[in-house]
C-alpha cells in the first residue's frame, strides 16, 4: 500500500497529483527550486523540500537530489507528472532498485515507446500504419536527401526523444534541409539529452488524434476514448477536445483497437497515451506513444467520469483499473484551454512577471486546474503553461458557449496571457464548425489578432484617463464608499 | 487633461472633463461613469446602465485593459506628445530603428551574424533561449551589423539591447 | 424567444443564473442595491440598474423599482431565483400583464403550494400523507393548545408563507406555547408578509428528503430524484447530498410518484421541489412544495448532468424539457457545503466585514457558485450565505474526501466563515457513516467545537509571534525575495 | 519578546529568539522557520520540511489562523500581561461580568425586561434582529438588570452594549 508519495515536478501537474493522493488519504511530498518557494504545490503538500537553483537542470532534473529528498522524506513511491523525469529510465530504473514504486511506465516500455524509432519498429510489426519517412535516426545529414526527395516536399524533421513541438522543424524545400537538422538536433539534445532526429513526411490537413489508454498487472488493457489536439502553435497543443467533431465511430473503434495493439506489444502498464495523425482523407498514421500522464488528460476524465491519477496510483499498488471497456461510456464534451504566459497577439512570445490579481472562472460545468498563485512571480525558467481550463457540457454546441462564457469572466493580470486569443479561437467559424486541422491556427493567426482589438470603448478610455490623473498625484478615491453603513443606519436594519 | 489613446491603427482622444463626478469626452460626447476599484487591478465601470468587469495592467509601456468581449492594448500620448506629433516628431517611446532587443529574458546560445555582415529582411541573427524554447531573431530590415552586444552564452535582461542594424 | 432577462436577485443564485444565461445568448440584467454595487451579479451582467438602498424591502423587495427598470432596460423576461420575489404572485402577475415571461412557477401553483395549508388540501386529495397538526392557520392561539395536547409535544410552529426556517419554533412544553406561537408569527410577518402559522407533530429522527420536478407546457413531468438535506442548523440547511444514504429504491420511487402527482395535481411548470420528511420507520410525510429553483439545485444538475436554469428558461419559452423520465439515470454522487458568513463555533452567528483574501477551490470534481468577489465588503442585510461549494465523484466515500480535500485548501479571510465547522461536520462518524437526521447537527455540535481547535502548533505560534513583532513597528521582509533573479543570472537559464 | 497564546483552555508561551532567520522557542525547544508571505493574509510557512500554507485574520481582538486541518483562534498576552496575571489580574480585555454586547450589527426588535427586574439565567432579554433572523439574547447569569442602554427600534453596531446584569 503505497502511504507517501515524492512528486517529481512542478505547477499545475503537480497540484493536480497532489489533490488526488490528498482524496485517497496519501501523504504528499513536494520538490521546489529557488523560483518555486511558494508555487501551489509547495503549499498545498504534506511535506516540501527545497532543491536547488531556479534552472530545471540544478532542480527539477538533478537526479541526486531528488533521490535523496525521497530518502529523507521516507516516500515509498514517486509520481514523475509529465516532462521532467518523466520518460527517464535511469531514474526510474535507480528508485525501483531502491524498493520505491515508481507510478509511471514500465522502464521497457518506455525505453521502447519513448524512442521513436523503436516505436515505429513496434508498430510496423504491428501492422499499424505508419507515415513514411526514416525510421532510423539521422546518421549524416546528407543521407536524408534522397529519402527527402523521395517522400516529397515539405517534410519534418523529429526529435527521436522528443515532444511538445522541441526539436522539431517543418522543411519546404531542400536547401533548409542541412540547417534545420542540424537546428533541431541541437534544441533535442538540450531538452532531451539526445540530439538525433528523423525525418518524416508532412500530411495535408492533418488532425492529431489521440486514444488514452490504461494498462494493470492483471492483464486488462482500456481505451478511454479519443482526445482532439489539432489547435496547435509551434507544434504545442493550445486548445484540445472529446470528443473529438471530425472522426466517427468507425475511425474511433480502429484507433482504439490500435492504440489497444501497442500497449500489449510493449506490455504497458498505467497511463499512457497513442498519438496518431489523421489526414483529410481519415487515412491515419501512428505518430508516437506518450509513455506518461499527458496535459490534456482532463477532459477525457470528465466525460468518463474518472479519475486517472487514482488509476495511476492503484495500478502501481497491483490493483486493477477500477471500471472495464464496457462500462466506459463517455458522456457529453469536455473542451481544454490551456492558459499560457504568453502572448498570443505576438506570436506567442512568453510573457513574465507577478500574479497580481487574479478573478478565477468559477460556476456550473467548470474545472480549473491552476499551477499559480495571486502573488506569485511567473519567471522565465519553466513552460509558460499557469493552468488548464476545462468544460463540460451535455453537446459541443453548449461547451463552446460555456467555454466562451468563462474566457470572458476570469481575469489573470500581470503575465500576459493566451485568455484572449483562446476567445477568438473558441469564437472563429473554424473552431465552430469543426472543421479545423493542425494547419488552422497558424492560418487564422492574423484574423484572430485583427478581431481581437477593434474599438477602444468609453469604458477603457475612461479607465485609462484616470489613471494618468492619479499617476500625475491627483488622488480620486477609487475605493466603494461605505454607503450602506450610513444609509442602513438611517433607515434601520429591515 | 487629454491624452491620445492609440490600438493598432486606430486613435481617439480623450478629455477629462471633471474627476468627481468622473466625466470624459470623446468625439465631442461626454460620458459620465461611475468607476470602483474592486481589488488591486480589477475595475467596476458603469455608463448609461451598462456594466464594465475590467482589469488593467501595465507593462512594458502599454496598458492591457480586458473587458468581457476585448482586451484592449492602449498606447498613451499625451497633450505635449500629441502636440509633437502635430509638427511630424515621433513619440520619444519607441525603438530606435535597427536596435534588436532581447524580448525576454534569456540566454544567446547562437550567433549568426558577425559586425560588417550585410544582411537582408528575415535573415537569422541569433537564437535566445527562453522557457526550454529556442527563439531565433530575425533581422527585422535589409543592413549591415554595426555592432554586436553580446556574445554566445550570455544571458540577456529583457529589453537589452543585442546588435544594431544599420 | 427570450433575449434578456432581468434577475430580480442578488449574490450566487442570480451570478448562476446570469451565467446560464450568457451561455444561452441572452443579454442580463441586474438590479442592485448600495451595498452591491461590487457585487459579482452586477460585475458579469450586461447591464446594472441602481434599484435602491441596502435594506431589501428598499431594493430587492420593491416592486415599483423593478417593474421600472424592467421597462427601461426593455428585458422580456424575469428570474426571480429564490427568496425576495420569487414566490410574489402579484409581482407575477403584474409583469405577465405586461407581457414580460415570467420564469417562475404559475401564479395559481404558487398560491396554491406556496400557502401550507391549500398545499395540505392538495396533498391530502391526492392521497399524499401528512404530518399530523393543524391544517388551518391558528386563528387564536388559545385554539391550539387541545390540538397540541392530541398530537403530543414536542410540536412545531411554522409559517404558512414560510421556508428556510424563518417563523418556526418548536415548542417542547404547552407553557412556551403562547409565546412560541406569537413569536414565530412576529418573524413570519417580516419575513414574507404573512404572519400566519399553524402547527404539526414533530417527527423522530426525521430526514428532509426533497424531490427536485420538471414540468413543461407539453404535460411533461420529469422526477429528477432526491436531495438529502438533514444537516441543518437552526432549521437551515448546511450540507446536502444525492443520492441520499438513507433512502432506497422502493422509497425513491414512491417520493418520485408522490411528487409528480402533485406537481400535476397543481398544473405546475418549470422547476419546483417537493419536500418529505421521513421518520426513522422510513414512514414519510409530505412536507411542502417550494415553487422556484432551490439553493441546493446544483447536486441534482451535476449527477443528472443537466442545467436546470436551462431547463427553466427554455420551458418558460414553451419548449419540451430537453430529456425524457427515462434518461434521467443519475451518475455517481453529489455533495454540497454552503459556505455561510457564519461562525460555526459560536452558534452560527452571521459575521459580517470586507472578503480581504480569497483563494479559491479547484482541480476535479469541484463546482464554486460564487455570490461574492474578493474586496467586497459582506453587510449584515442579506442572507449570510457566500457560496455554494460542490463536489462530484463515483461515490459516497469519494465524494467526502474530495470535499474534504478542497474545504482543506480554499480559504476566505475576512468574516467568519463556515468552513471550519463544515469541514468537522464532513469528517464525524455521523455524516461519514450516513447515518443522520435533522437533529444531528444539534447533537454533535458541541463536540465539533471541541474537535476544531485542540492544539498551537509551532506554525501558528511563529506566525502570530511575527504579525505581533511587525505591530511593534520591526519590520521584517515578508516579501518573496527574486533569489531566482538573482541565481539565475549567474547560472544563466539553462 | 514573549507572547502568552491562549486557545480554549490550552495555553503556550512562545519567545522571539531571532528576527533573521525567524526562529522561536516553545516549552524549551527551539523551531527555525521559514515564513513567507503570499498576498495579503495568506503565509507559507516551512518547519522541518512540513509546510504550512496559513491565513491569518485579527478580527474582535482574536487571530483567526487557519491551516489545512485546524481553524484556530487565539488571544494573546503579552509580557505585562502575562506577569499580572501571574499575581491573578484578570487580563484587561476581557468583557466586564454582566455587561450585554451586541455580538452583531442589527436591530432591538423587542425588549423583555426592565430595569430592576430580576432575572435567571436562559431569562430572554430582547431581540436583535440581523440578516432576516430574530435573535433571542438570554441571560448569561441569574441577576438584577441595571441598566438598559436602548430601546425598541435602536439599532446597534457590533459590539455596542445592550443592558448590564448585576
Amino acid at each position: 500500500m503505497i502511504k507517501k508519495i515524492l512528486i517529481a515536478n512542478r505547477g499545475e501537474i503537480a497540484v493536480r497529483i497532489i489533490r488526488t493522493c490528498k482524496e485517497m488519504g496519501i501523504k504528499t511530498v513536494a520538490v521546489y527550486s529557488d523560483a518555486d518557494r511558494i508555487s501551489p504545490h509547495v503549499l498545498l503538500a504534506d511535506e516540501a523540500y527545497h532543491i536547488g537553483k531556479s534552472p530545471s537542470n540544478k532542480s527539477y532534473l538533478d537526479v541526486n537530489k531528488i533521490l535523496s529528498v525521497i530518502k529523507i522524506s521516507g516516500a515509498d513511491a514517486v509520481h514523475p507528472g509529465y516532462g521532467f523525469l518523466s520518460e527517464n529510465v535511469e531514474f526510474a530504473k535507480t528508485i525501483q532498485k531502491r524498493g520505491i514504486i515508481w507510478i509511471g511506465a514500465p522502464t521497457e516500455a518506455i525505453n521502447t515507446m519513448g524512442n521513436k524509432v523503436s516505436a515505429r519498429q513496434v508498430a510496423k510489426n504491428n501492422s499499424v500504419s505508419l507515415i513514411p519517412g526514416t525510421i532510423e535516426p539521422i546518421q549524416n545529414p546528407k543521407d536524408v536527401f534522397q529519402i527527402a526527395e523521395s517522400i516529397g516536399y515539405p517534410i519534418l524533421v523529429k526529435a527521436v526523444g522528443g515532444g511538445g513541438g522541441k526539436g522539431m522543424r517543418i522543411v519546404y524545400s531542400e536547401s533548409d534541409l542541412t540547417q534545420s537538422i542540424e537546428r533541431a538536433s541541437s534544441e533535442a539534445g538540450k531538452a532531451f539529452s539526445d540530439s538525433r532526429v528523423y525525418i518524416e513526411k508532412y500530411l495535408e490537413d492533418p488532425h492529431h488524434i489521440e486514444i488514452q489508454i490504461l494498462s494493470d498487472t492483471h492483464g486488462n488493457h482500456i481505451s478511454l476514448g479519443e482526445r482532439e489536439c489539432s489547435i496547435q502553435r509551434r507544434f504545442q497543443k493550445i486548445i484540445e477536445e472529446t470528443p473529438s467533431p471530425f472522426i466517427d465511430d468507425l475511425l474511433r473503434k480502429e484507433l482504439s483497437e490500435s492504440a489497444i495493439k501497442l500497449a500489449k506489444a510493449c506490455n504497458y502498464l498505467g497511463a499512457g497515451t497513442v498519438e496518431f495523425l489523421v489526414d483529410k482523407y481519415k487515412k491515419w498514421y501512428f505518430l508516437e506513444m506518450n509513455t506518461r500522464l499527458q496535459v490534456e488528460h482532463p477532459i477525457t476524465e470528465i466525460v468518463n467520469g474518472i479519475d486517472l491519477v487514482r488509476e495511476q496510483i492503484n495500478i502501481a499498488d497491483g490493483k486493477p483499473i477500477s471500471f472495464t471497456q464496457n462500462d466506459v461510456i463517455p458522456q457529453g464534451h469536455a473542451i481544454e484551454c490551456r492558459i499560457y504566459a504568453e502572448d498570443g497577439l505576438n506570436n506567442f512570445q512568453p510573457s513574465i512577471g507577478k500574479i497580481v490579481d487574479y478573478y478565477p472562472p468559477s460556476g456550473p460545468g467548470v474545472r480549473m486546474d491552476e499551477g499559480f498563485i495571486k502573488g506569485q512571480e511567473i519567471t522565465p525558467f519553466y513552460d509558460p503553461m499557469l493552468a488548464k481550463l476545462v468544460v463540460w457540457s451535455n453537446n459541443r454546441k453548449e461547451a463552446i458557449s460555456k467555454m466562451n462564457r468563462v474566457l470572458s469572466e476570469m481575469k489573470i493580470v500581470g503575465p500576459i496571457t493566451s485568455i484572449p486569443i483562446c476567445r477568438e479561437i473558441i469564437n472563429h467559424s473554424s473552431f465552430n464548425s469543426g472543421i479545423y486541422c493542425t494547419h488552422t491556427l497558424e492560418a487564422i493567426l492574423p484574423e484572430l489578432v485583427e478581431n481581437i482589438s477593434k474599438e477602444i470603448t468609453p469604458s477603457v478610455a475612461s479607465l485609462i484617463l484616470k489613471k494618468q490623473y492619479q499617476n500625475q498625484g491627483k488622488i480620486i478615491s477609487e475605493e466603494l464608499s461605505s454607503t450602506w453603513l450610513t444609509s442602513g443606519r438611517k433607515d434601520g436594519l429591515e | 487633461m487629454i491624452l491620445r489613446l492609440t490600438q493598432q491603427n486606430h486613435s481617439i482622444d480623450v478629455e477629462l472633463i471633471s474627476s468627481s463626478p468622473f466625466i470624459i469626452k470623446i468625439k465631442e460626447k461626454e460620458y459620465q461613469l461611475d468607476i470602483i476599484k474592486i481589488s488591486d487591478n480589477l475595475y467596476s465601470l458603469i455608463l448609461n446602465n451598462q456594466s464594465w468587469f475590467l482589469s488593467y495592467n501595465e507593462k512594458d509601456n502599454k496598458r492591457f485593459i480586458s473587458d468581457s468581449k476585448y482586451e484592449s492594448i492602449i498606447h498613451i500620448q499625451n497633450e505635449l506628445e500629441i502636440v509633437l506629433s502635430k509638427f511630424g516628431f515621433a513619440s520619444t517611446e519607441d525603438d530606435k530603428i535597427g536596435e534588436i532587443h532581447a524580448s525576454i529574458p534569456g540566454l544567446i546560445t547562437k550567433l549568426f551574424v558577425k559586425a560588417g555582415d550585410k544582411i537582408t529582411k528575415g535573415h537569422p541573427l541569433c537564437i535566445l533561449e527562453a522557457m526550454k524554447m529556442e527563439n531565433e531573431i530575425n533581422a527585422p530590415m535589409d543592413g549591415v551589423i554595426k555592432l554586436i552586444h553580446v556574445i554566445e552564452g550570455n544571458s540577456v535582461e529583457k529589453g537589452n539591447i543585442i546588435m544594431e542594424i544599420e
